[in-house]
């Protein structure tokens, strides 16, 4: 891994969507007999990662292969999660998944896995720049889709506020930087705001309040993660702006389409952790089974509104991924 | 020649309190002086300006004609001041020898603990006082008496020119007063200027030359022992002269508190006793007979392992001190620091802690009743200065006792039990409140007193229990009562040899 | 001793009473020192909308911290109110999404709550452990509970009716504020005139010397613990009325604000000391610091730099106004 | 009238050897109750490849810890380990990454270890106020400074010759592991062997006795916030010489391991005991705890739930061999 560039996910030329992954490589191949994969996120306790997990365990229950799926006991536990990476080392499975906390924090499991000969690969979010595989979606695209939702339908501009999550945190710092570059590039919109909300629906609200308190006339809000949303979205309720002010979060979680739909979030950004997690898992198994795979593997994204909500959810979301790779989007 | 030690002009001030007042004496080279006052004179605090724990507010200390600066203790210690502070100034956990050289430990090298080293010499300085005190032994599973005695050893290692000691023996007993006072004047004769502050007035005569008595933070005067009386001494202390009061009995023949074969897990073994109305029942005996555990468990504090306690004919049991305080006992323990005061709190939050039921009947205290009560009660007992919302750690110890009687008295209590009543206490003090207890028996209160001192207990006491390992060696009644009758009960037969032939017997 | 006391005796009462007030004197001095700066640096921020939201934002962390002055008043510490208020809000909120009535949902998260301080009281005052520990263990506990009885999802969908009760407001304040100032004023009231709130301080100030003049320490301390939990679940009660969703995280990190409010307020970590005004202006200090900050629009990092110095400045305010320890 | 005392001579020194040994003893089978129920359940446990693993994992908090210990002993606490070593890691990465020699760039890693502990210790030991909310203070003021300092970003691209310090190995066992014993030796020697070691627990066991014996109350103190910040500068060191790159906002939560070994350690909070011994194996039952519950793929809300009951569980069995306190 030592003449490997330090890998920038969103910028990475060797790269395929995950829509191409079965035309350029060939059906599913036949995998050596025992083949157990072993896998560690970063806490259960966001939906998000719940659902990367019932990805994996599709797919792997699709193809026989047995998926074990564990967790760090919360967000920022970084030994936690190291700890529990190596353990999955120690105990032989054939491939890893990994979705650091930080950059570094799974580091060492890169020397350790590679002296196995196991394959690692990175999923989403935070990017260990030695990974020589990474599965998943452009943080800071999250930021920039909902940016020009404004763009394109806020054409006067104004003031909009971003909430963020846990300060330094890089799923944070990319969507928000995301978001703040692509809306303020047009000259017409300002952010007035972006304060921390720390991944809590409290102190977004709270937050929230205050920001409207002192700007009553904005029209806009851009939290990190949905939790935050919903909490902001009750904010604006009390203060009784729910019709001039769009609220919009990240990640897709199932509260996030319930309140799409009732017409009270206006909408999130979804990365389809269960199909990132079925993409994952199918690119971990091809590796194992010898394939040689470009670095990066997109996974998709979009920008879910009360239109296009049932499109993106149930039984047909990933038709109309595909038909949406196959347009180019 | 300049006097070794000479306080000049000494003043302090705290908060709202003019502690010392233009505090002028000396002390020579080889002189054991006596410092003697009532409960806040000032006598304290004048000593631990000598030890650098505070500082003057005007005035200076002088040793040897030279003024000193003592900010601090160890400059204090540095210009060759040793100190035996009045409470215990030790930590539990160390080892006897690592409190003995705390602060100044031997060391190998400069680098290590020379534990060895400590513990030999400090063993060489207990070899005095108690040598069967083990220097090598947590400092914390030692008895009070025995702590109080490493604290005098501590301040023997150092070799000072100057020795203070602050009632040194107000957990000692008389015996081991004598060892000490073989060791202070071993010391005088080695040139070192002794300041010994007692509220036992016959330890003074029987040691000091000349003393110093304070009042009110001032100097009343400095005397020659030999020319003056122990009244004239007294009289100067508390500013007017003290009748010496006598015993007289209030005991009746009903039977109050009626104890059979009580025991506990450890130290009582097999204690009976019967306590009337109205009677004072002295209990005596050496450190370590079990007095003290035998009143915690007639209060309830710690459980009996065997036995029964009747009150009024009938059976109780104690399962706390709550179920005592519900039958009417209350105990004024040993330890006031530790187990009798909450220091932050006022004098009227200490005296209701036992009886809030009373103040609160419908769960919300009533404070004027509150503060009536408190006012009666601290009146009864005669609390100076009269401050009730005060906190009580504010407040000497004399008056910090007269609380905690004040709470029993606000609690209803018909059975109290005294555990060493005046420890610390002054002259003054001291008689308000055997006046009190005899006050108290007088109205019907049964009152039990365990006291290390044995004029104490004479002068209290109708009938006088001698405990000894954990059971009663004796009942003595009035006619009989003396102290050679009590030690001679106190002592086990095989140790009085031991004691006649040791070093102690001096007399 | 005697005469010397009769002329100081006015004095004395003077001081102490003088102290007293310095007392809580010293946190309003560090809450106007921060009001005057934010007035200053933030147009708006007296703005009555804004003090009121100020006063809302506070009235939770009010809430869990006047359950940590009576815990640390009686020599504890309560680590584990966040993970309590999740456990009571989940529950609660699985019940009223279920249908059951609203008093019975309330009074069963008020159950959660007095189980869990119930616990964490008897460990420490039955058992003997070290508080810090104890609860440091049953907010792992705690939390892991509700993360298992929600699956780690948000209770959603909570009925309006439910919800308004603790939104409405009254005589123009939000209602989390009417309650929250009940709350401590009934916290003043067993602080300052109950026999509890004497045992309180004494089993904090002494507990030997409690024990000997009968108080129930036991009972008194595991009553601190359970008062504790119960504030924690009202507390949780009042946010999940404001968001209309239950999570089982909820309440992270609500140990240090609480903690924090209380020191800045007063109490002694030694326990026997404490002052149910002092905290309150105390957590109104740290909603004070937190919304203007926000009005600022200060980054992120400059906010948590702020917070700590805050919290420094806070301290150091009060122990020059009131003297050490 | 005196020598009753003789024959209870001998039995305190029995009795404080007793329980000397009895007070690890009881941490001890808590650690050995603990590997006999993974190695029954899980396969492998005892394979020395995961022994070794254990002994790694845990080596980082038993760094912290042991620097926690000794501030408990003092009688304080220190919050703001895990933000000390992201400060110190981050300051030394970013020097390295420019280049500057490998023994500079660790010295001043440990510089601005000592100076994070020194403002806690002045704040602490000069100032007079409370060890918790100093150190509360000051976890959001030095996470803030770290994070200002690099802007959030990971500082990333150590170079390879100083990762190779920490990561290598000596007699089958890794540096980590070596360092860290050394570092617990060193500890065990200065409380047991040096007059600072007495100072420590004179100063937490009896702070106004150690005055009046001439203890220098204040360096006392000052020195062991210095220790604490010392070996977490060491600990981030460590850290990452393992992880290739430093981090901001690394060592979140870190206090709280910390405090947990020193306690399931024997330590008290209280101040005035602890012991360096107790505290290493309480590291050893945290690290054995987590890698069992990882071998066994409990699911993280159990695996928080099984944290938070093996806390209780390890206080309950040492309160039981040890007695009260
Ligand atoms: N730290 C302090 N702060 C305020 N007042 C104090 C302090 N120390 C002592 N005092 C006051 O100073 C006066 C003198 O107290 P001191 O302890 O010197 O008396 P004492 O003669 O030693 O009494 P005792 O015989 O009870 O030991 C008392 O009124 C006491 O309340
Ligand atoms: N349950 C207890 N808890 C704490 N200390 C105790 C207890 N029982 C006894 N002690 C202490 O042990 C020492 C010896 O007590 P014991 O009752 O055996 O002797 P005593 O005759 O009362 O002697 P003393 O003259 O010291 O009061 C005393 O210092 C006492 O304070
Ligand atoms: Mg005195
Ligand atoms: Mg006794």
């Amino acid at each position: 891994a030592a003449d490997l560039a330090p890998l920038n996910s969103d910028t990475e030329k060797d790269r395929i969507d995950w829509s191409q992954l079965e035309a350029k490589f060939g059906a599913f191949p036949k995998l050596p007999d025992g083949t157990k994969a072993g896998a560690v996120s970063k806490t259960l306790t966001n939906e998000y990662w719940r659902s990367l997990g019932e990805g994996y365990k599709a797919f792997g229950d699709r193809v026989g292969v047995p998926v074990v799926y564990q967790a760090a006991q919360s967000e920022g536990d970084q030994l936690g999660q190291l700890t529990i990476a190596e353990g999955l080392v120690t105990q032989g499975y054939n491939v890893l998944l990994v979705s650091p906390q930080t950059d570094s924090n799974l580091q060492p499991i890169m020397e350790q896995a590679k002296a196995a000969n196991v394959p690692v690969v990175n999923v989403n979010d935070a990017v260990i720049p030695q990974a020589e595989h990474y599965v998943g979606n452009v943080q800071r695209d999250n930021g920039v889709r909902v940016a020009k939702w404004f763009i394109k339908n806020r054409p006067n501009g104004g003031k909009v506020a971003i909430v963020e999550g846990q300060a330094g945190v890089y799923a944070a710092v990319q969507r928000t930087d995301g978001f703040k570059t692509t809306i303020t590039e047009g000259g017409k919109f300002e952010v007035v705001a972006s304060v921390p909300g720390n991944w809590d629906r409290q102190t977004s609200y709270d937050a929230a309040t205050n920001i409207l308190q002192q700007h009553p006339d904005l029209i806009g809000f851009y939290a990190n993660n949905d939790g935050m949303a919903l909490g902001i979205v009750e904010a604006v309720k009390a203060a009784g702006l729910q019709d001039k002010v769009a609220v919009f979060g990240t990640d897709g979680i199932s509260d996030a389409y319930a309140s799409i739909r009732a017409g009270e979030l206006t909408g999130t950004v979804d990365s389809f952790p269960v199909l990132t997690g079925e993409v994952a898992l199918e690119t971990a198994l091809r590796l194992v089974a010898g394939q040689k795979l470009p670095r990066v593997v997109a996974t998709p994204q979009a920008l879910i509104t009360k239109d296009n909500a049932d499109r993106y959810s149930g039984p047909d979301a990933r038709k109309a991924l595909l038909e949406d790779a196959a347009v180019g989007q | 020649m300049s006097p070794r030690l000479q306080f000049a002009g000494i003043s302090k001030l705290f908060p709202a309190v003019r502690a010392l007042d233009d505090v002028s004496f000396s002390v020579g080279a080889g002189e054991i002086h006596g410092l003697l006052g009532e409960n806040g004179a000032g006598k304290s605090t004048l000593l631990r300006i000598l030890s650098g724990v505070y500082r003057p507010t005007a005035g200076s200390v002088l040793i040897d004609g030279q003024p000193v600066t003592l900010n601090n203790p160890v400059a204090a210690r540095a210009a060759g001041v040793a100190m035996i502070h009045q409470e215990l100034q030790q930590v539990p956990r160390l080892s006897v020898a690592q409190n003995m050289f705390l602060g100044h430990p031997l060391t190998r090298g400069g680098i290590f603990v020379a534990r060895g080293e400590q513990e030999r010499r400090a063993a060489e300085a207990l070899a005095a006082l108690d040598p069967s005190i083990d220097p090598a032994a947590p400092l914390g599973s030692l008895k009070v008496a025995q702590r109080q005695i490493v604290e005098i050893a501590r301040a023997l290692l150092d070799r000072a020119r100057i020795v203070a000691m602050d009632e040194p023996t107000s957990s000692l007993t008389p015996s081991e007063f004598e060892r000490l006072a073989e060791v202070i004047v071993g010391l005088a004769r080695d040139g070192v200027a002794v300041v010994y502050v007692s509220h036992k007035l016959d330890e003074v005569f029987g040691i000091c030359k000349r003393a110093t008595i304070m009042r009110d933070g001032g100097v009343v005067d400095s005397v020659d022992l030999a020319q003056v009386s122990e009244k004239s001494v007294v009289a100067m202390m508390v500013g007017r002269e003290l009748a010496q009061e006598q015993h007289r009995s209030h005991a009746t023949g009903d039977v109050r508190l009626s104890v059979r074969g009580l025991a506990s897990a450890t130290k009582v073994h097999d204690v009976s006793l019967n306590l009337n109305r109205g009677e004072v029942l002295g209990i005596a005996g050496l450190v370590g007979s079990g007095r003290t555990e035998l009143l915690r468990l007639l209060a309830g504090t710690d459980r009996a392992s065997s036995g029964t306690i009747e009150i009024d004919g009938k059976a109780v049991r104690f399962s706390g001190p709550r179920d005592a305080i519900a039958a009417g006992i209350g105990l004024v323990p040993e330890e006031r620091k530790r187990e009798g005061i909450v220091p932050l709190r006022s004098i009227t939050s200490n005296m209701a802690l036992a009886s809030m039921g009373v103040f609160a009947p419908r769960g919300v205290i009533d404070h004027r009743r509150l503060k009536r009560v408190a006012a009666e009660k601290m009146k009864r007992v005669n609390l100076r200065p009269f401050l009730l919302d005060r906190p009580i750690r504010l407040f000497s110890g004399g008056n910090q006792q007269k609380a905690i009687i004040g709470r029993w008295l606000a609690a209803g209590t018909r059975i109290l039990l005294f555990d060493e009543p005046t420890r610390g206490i002054d002259v003054g003090a001291k008689a308000e409140i055997y006046h009190l207890i005899e006050e108290l028996a007088a109205e019907g209160h049964s009152v039990v007193v365990v006291s290390s001192e044995l004029p104490e207990v004479i002068r209290l006491a109708d009938r006088v229990l001698v405990m000894r390992d954990g059971t009663v060696a004796a009942e003595l009644d009035r006619a009989s009562l003396s102290e050679q009758a009590i030690a001679a009960h106190a002592i086990p037969q095989t140790q009085m040899q031991v004691g006649k032939t040791g070093p102690q017997a001096r007399q | 001793m005697t005469d010397i006391s009769e002329n100081t005796a006015t004095r004395p009462k003077a001081d102490f009473l003088h102290r007293f007030s310095m007392r809580d004197a010293g946190t309003l001095i560090g809450l106007i020192v921060i009001l005057a700066v934010f007035g200053a640096l933030v147009p708006g921020f007296f703005a009555e909308r804004n003090l009121i939201n100020i006063l809302q934002q506070s009235s939770i962390n009010a809430c869990l911290a006047l359950g940590m002055t009576l815990v640390i008043i009686s020599g504890g510490i309560d680590l584990s109110v966040g993970p309590t208020a999740a456990l009571s809000a989940v529950i609660s909120a699985s019940m009223l999404v279920a249908g059951v009535p609203f008093p019975l949902a309330i009074v069963s998260s008020f159950a959660v709550g007095l189980a869990c301080g119930l616990l964490n009281g008897v460990l420490v005052a039955h058992v003997g452990l070290q508080p810090f520990i104890v609860t440091l263990g049953t907010l792992s506990t705690y939390r892991a509970l509700a993360l298992i009885y929600t699956g780690g999802n948000p209770v959603l969908g909570l009925p309006a009716g439910f919800r308004s009760i603790f939104n409405g407001s009254l005589f123009g304040l939000p209602l989390a504020v009417v309650i929250v100032a009940v709350v401590a004023l009934v916290a003043w009231i067993i602080l300052k005139k109950t026999p509890f709130g004497e045992y309180l301080l004494a089993v904090g100030g002494n507990e030997e010397a409690a024990y000997i003049a009968g108080v129930p320490i036991a009972r008194t301390k595991i009553a601190a613990y359970m008062i504790s939990g119960l504030l924690a679940a009202l507390a949780a009660q009042i946010l999940i009325g404001r968001l209309g969703a239950a999570e089982p995280i909820l309440g992270n990190l609500w140990e240090l604000d609480a903690i924090a409010a209380a020191a800045i307020g007063g109490a002694s970590l030694m326990g026997g000391k404490g002052s149910v005004v002092g905290t309150i202006l105390g957590a109104v200090i740290l909603g004070a610091m937190r919304n203007g900050l926000t009005l600022m629009n200060v980054q992120s990092f400059y906010q948590l730099l702020a917070t700590g110095l805050i919290i420094l400045a806070a301290m150091l305010i009060d122990r020059v106004t009131r003297g050490r320890g």
